[in-house]
């Protein structure tokens, strides 16, 4: 991954983020707290604020602010996923032996971010019968419970995923 | 019956409910199924522990528990794959071989 | 076999400390010791406590209060016994090895440049994608979260100890997720070597800055004069603070250092 | 009155799919399944348990002056839960490959064994997936 120089707004935006949560962690609005939780927001900012910003884009606000309600709008259809999942699995729990078809598939991405690959790696784990097991390069190395859930990893989350980051 | 005794209820439920995970780190066979189990005890402990603020009235203060408990479990649960991952039979042999021209070829 | 002594073992030390639990005072027991006066004052201590803690320190949080300011010897003790475990796991298993042998085994600046790469460090060519981002993600909020834990310990349960530890163990999962080199390269051996000295020295510091003004040892309420906020009360209740920064300071120096040693055998290159 | 019926209810929903998470992690056949019940089943549960709290705690919203703790405390267990929701399918994800290599086989049914191949780039993984399974494949 090549890198790029990271801006300014980067540092900004991470900044406001972790006093966004300060804030809610603290609850008290005091000045003695609130300044303390400016210094404990720059020193994390400065200690491993590059983490956050990763490899740095260059993107403006208004970009940022498409991406995450697309982000959010996934997570709630993601939401809805993981329902379904729970309700197969405990269908299976106590389903005779005979239901479970366990087996491993093999799911080529498209996908390339590290980001990418993580968000899709975590949702085919929360997602009906399927976790996954390795990643390599491209290639995901899953394991299925049963064929239903297998037949699920047929790309439109790799969709979905690429419309976040489109 | 008030929402306190519910919670108090709903305790006590999670506690049998810990059982089956209990019995999958007593029976094993393998470390790895002990240690799932053993994460599944720990991320409900983070559950217990918000009931227990909301018994004692006094949330705000044991989510603080709950969240620094989530988060020692979580870190506990990647240092113990860490951990296995090295010392497994098929971690070393495997990576030398057939996983590099996986990821070569694909 | 094995299995059976150890079975016999652990009953046999529960059976003890069962049997130990008969001789504890009743629960809510007026006449045991911490609710009826340990000194044969006529309030009992825990009341006394309970009291007067807040009133002499500004502190709501009457345990923080006991730990930093009613009993600071026995706390600043506590954090040397740490330092002293981090000095020791530090000079048991640390390889120190001449500049020489050093350039001759290989990388050792590329190492700790604290680049984060989700590639692994023994260049296997497995990727830890997953948890590697997830820690992007985590390790930052943990970071403060610890910093959160030390400043509330006036008001809520946290306090030094603890949030030292989170802020250990967020080092901890950086180095598990990113490599060693990544946490090595945000807090470097001799800056956590320096942080767990100056930790104590704070403490100790703070302590002896109340003798040039003609009191005890560690007596807060000295510092009045020297930070100019509303009188000695006020004064205690920051100085518990500073020695609360003392605190996490050398435990999280120390957590991460034990970690660091410990999973690469004193080598600090590679390890889990 | 119906916030607390709702919650009640959230955190019901949670408890049976930890009910089910606890039976499959005790029934099913190998690892990597009991990965399916211990990832999901708790995730979930655990979610819903905690945002049926955190519901709870809005039920007085009305007074001004409990409120804005009250809010804040329910901002702080929505912390939780997308903590957890990170950290739960991480570990899972990070458990099940550290149990690939820590050699665990994975049951594979018989009518699946020929799929293990894979695509052809993957043949030798899958091969020595497939020697390593074949012996104690299900019943």
């Amino acid at each position: 991954m090549e890198k790029k120089p990271s801006s300014s707004l980067d540092y900004a935006l991470v900044f406001g983020a972790l006093m966004l949560l300060w804030v809610i962690l603290s609850g008290k609005l005091d000045a003695f707290h609130l300044s303390l939780g400016l210094i404990s927001c720059a020193a994390v900012t400065w200690m491993s604020g590059d983490l956050l910003i990763g490899a740095g884009s260059s993107l403006g606000l208004a970009r940022r602010m498409v991406r995450l309600f697309r982000f959010l709008n996934y997570l709630l259809w993601l939401t809805w996923q993981i329902v379904l999942a729970n309700i197969a699995v405990f269908k299976l729990a106590f389903a005779p032996r005979t239901a479970w078809q366990p087996h491993i598939v093999w799911h080529r991405t498209a996908l390339t971010t590290d980001l990418e690959k993580f968000l899709l790696a975590n949702s085919i784990t929360l997602t009906p019968g399927t976790v996954t097991v390795r990643i390599f390069g491209d290639m995901l190395c899953i394991h299925a419970i049963d064929d239903v859930s297998a037949a699920g990893i047929n790309g439109e989350m790799d969709r979905r995923i690429a419309h976040i980051f489109e | 019956m008030t929402f306190e005794h519910f919670s108090i209820g709903v305790g006590v439920a999670l506690l049998l409910l810990m059982i089956p995970a209990m019995c999958r780190i007593v029976m094993g066979p393998t470390t790895m199924d002990r240690i799932v189990g053993a994460n599944m005890v720990g991320t409900k402990t983070t559950v217990l522990l918000v009931i227990i603020g909301v018994i004692f009235g006094k949330v705000d203060m044991f989510i603080d528990f709950a969240l620094t408990y989530a988060l020692l479990n979580f870190t506990g649960a990647i240092a113990a794959a860490r951990y296995l991952r090295h010392k497994g039979r098929r971690g070393i042999v495997l990576a030398s071989t057939s996983e590099e021209s996986v990821c070569e070829r694909a | 076999m094995q299995k059976l002594f150890a079975t016999i073992a652990v009953i046999i030390t529960g059976a003890i400390l069962l049997n130990a639990v008969e001789d504890f005072p009743r629960f809510g027991d007026p006449h045991s010791p911490p609710n009826s006066g340990v000194s044969g004052g006529s309030v009992s201590s825990s009341v006394h406590y309970l009291q007067n803690t807040y009133l002499d320190t500004r502190v709501p949080n009457v345990v923080t209060a006991v730990l930093a300011d009613y009993r600071g010897y026995d706390t600043l003790f506590e954090t040397a016994v740490i330092l002293t475990a981090g000095i020791a796991v530090f000079a048991i298993l640390r390889v120190v090895r001449r500049k020489d042998e050093e350039e001759s085994t290989g990388s050792e600046e590329k190492a700790c440049s604290g680049e984060f790469s989700t590639s692994d460090s023994d260049g296997e060519g497995r990727h830890r994608v997953v948890v590697g981002t997830a820690c992007r993600v985590v390790v930052p909020l943990a970071q403060l979260f610890g910093f959160y834990i030390i400043a509330h310990g006036h008001p809520s349960p946290g306090g030094g100890f603890q949030g030292g530890v989170v802020l250990g163990t967020s080092f901890i999962l950086l180095a598990l997720a990113g490599g060693l080199g990544s946490a090595l390269g945000r807090l470097r051996e001799d800056m956590y070597l320096r942080l767990a000295c100056l930790g104590v020295f704070i403490y100790a510091g703070i302590g002896l800055l109340s003798l040039f003004f003609r009191r005890n040892f560690l007596d807060y309420g000295a510092l009045s004069g020297l930070l100019q906020t509303g009188g000695e009360e006020m004064a205690r209740s920051h100085g518990i603070f500073g020695v609360e920064l003392g605190v996490a300071m050398t435990v999280t120096s120390v957590m991460f250092a034990l970690f660091a040693n410990l999973s690469t055998r004193g080598e600090l290159k590679g390890g889990l | 009155m119906v916030i607390s019926f709702l919650s009640a209810l959230l955190i019901l929903a949670g408890l049976v799919f930890f009910l089910g998470a606890g039976v499959g992690i005790l029934r099913f056949p190998d690892f990597f399944s009991r990965m399916h019940a211990a990832g999901k089943g708790d995730t979930l549960s655990t979610l819903l348990i905690i945002a049926g709290f955190a519901l709870y705690q809005m039920r007085d919203l009305g007074d001004s002056e409990a409120s804005v703790s009250a809010v804040l405390v329910a901002l702080k267990m929505l912390v939780i839960i997308a903590f957890l929701y990170i950290a739960s399918a991480t570990s899972t994800s990070a458990l099940a490959e550290a149990g690939w290599e820590d050699g665990n086989d994975p049951v594979i049914a018989p009518k699946h064994e020929n799929r293990l191949a894979g695509p052809p780039e993957s043949r030798t993984a899958a091969a020595d997936l497939n020697r390593n399974s074949t012996h104690d494949s299900q019943p």
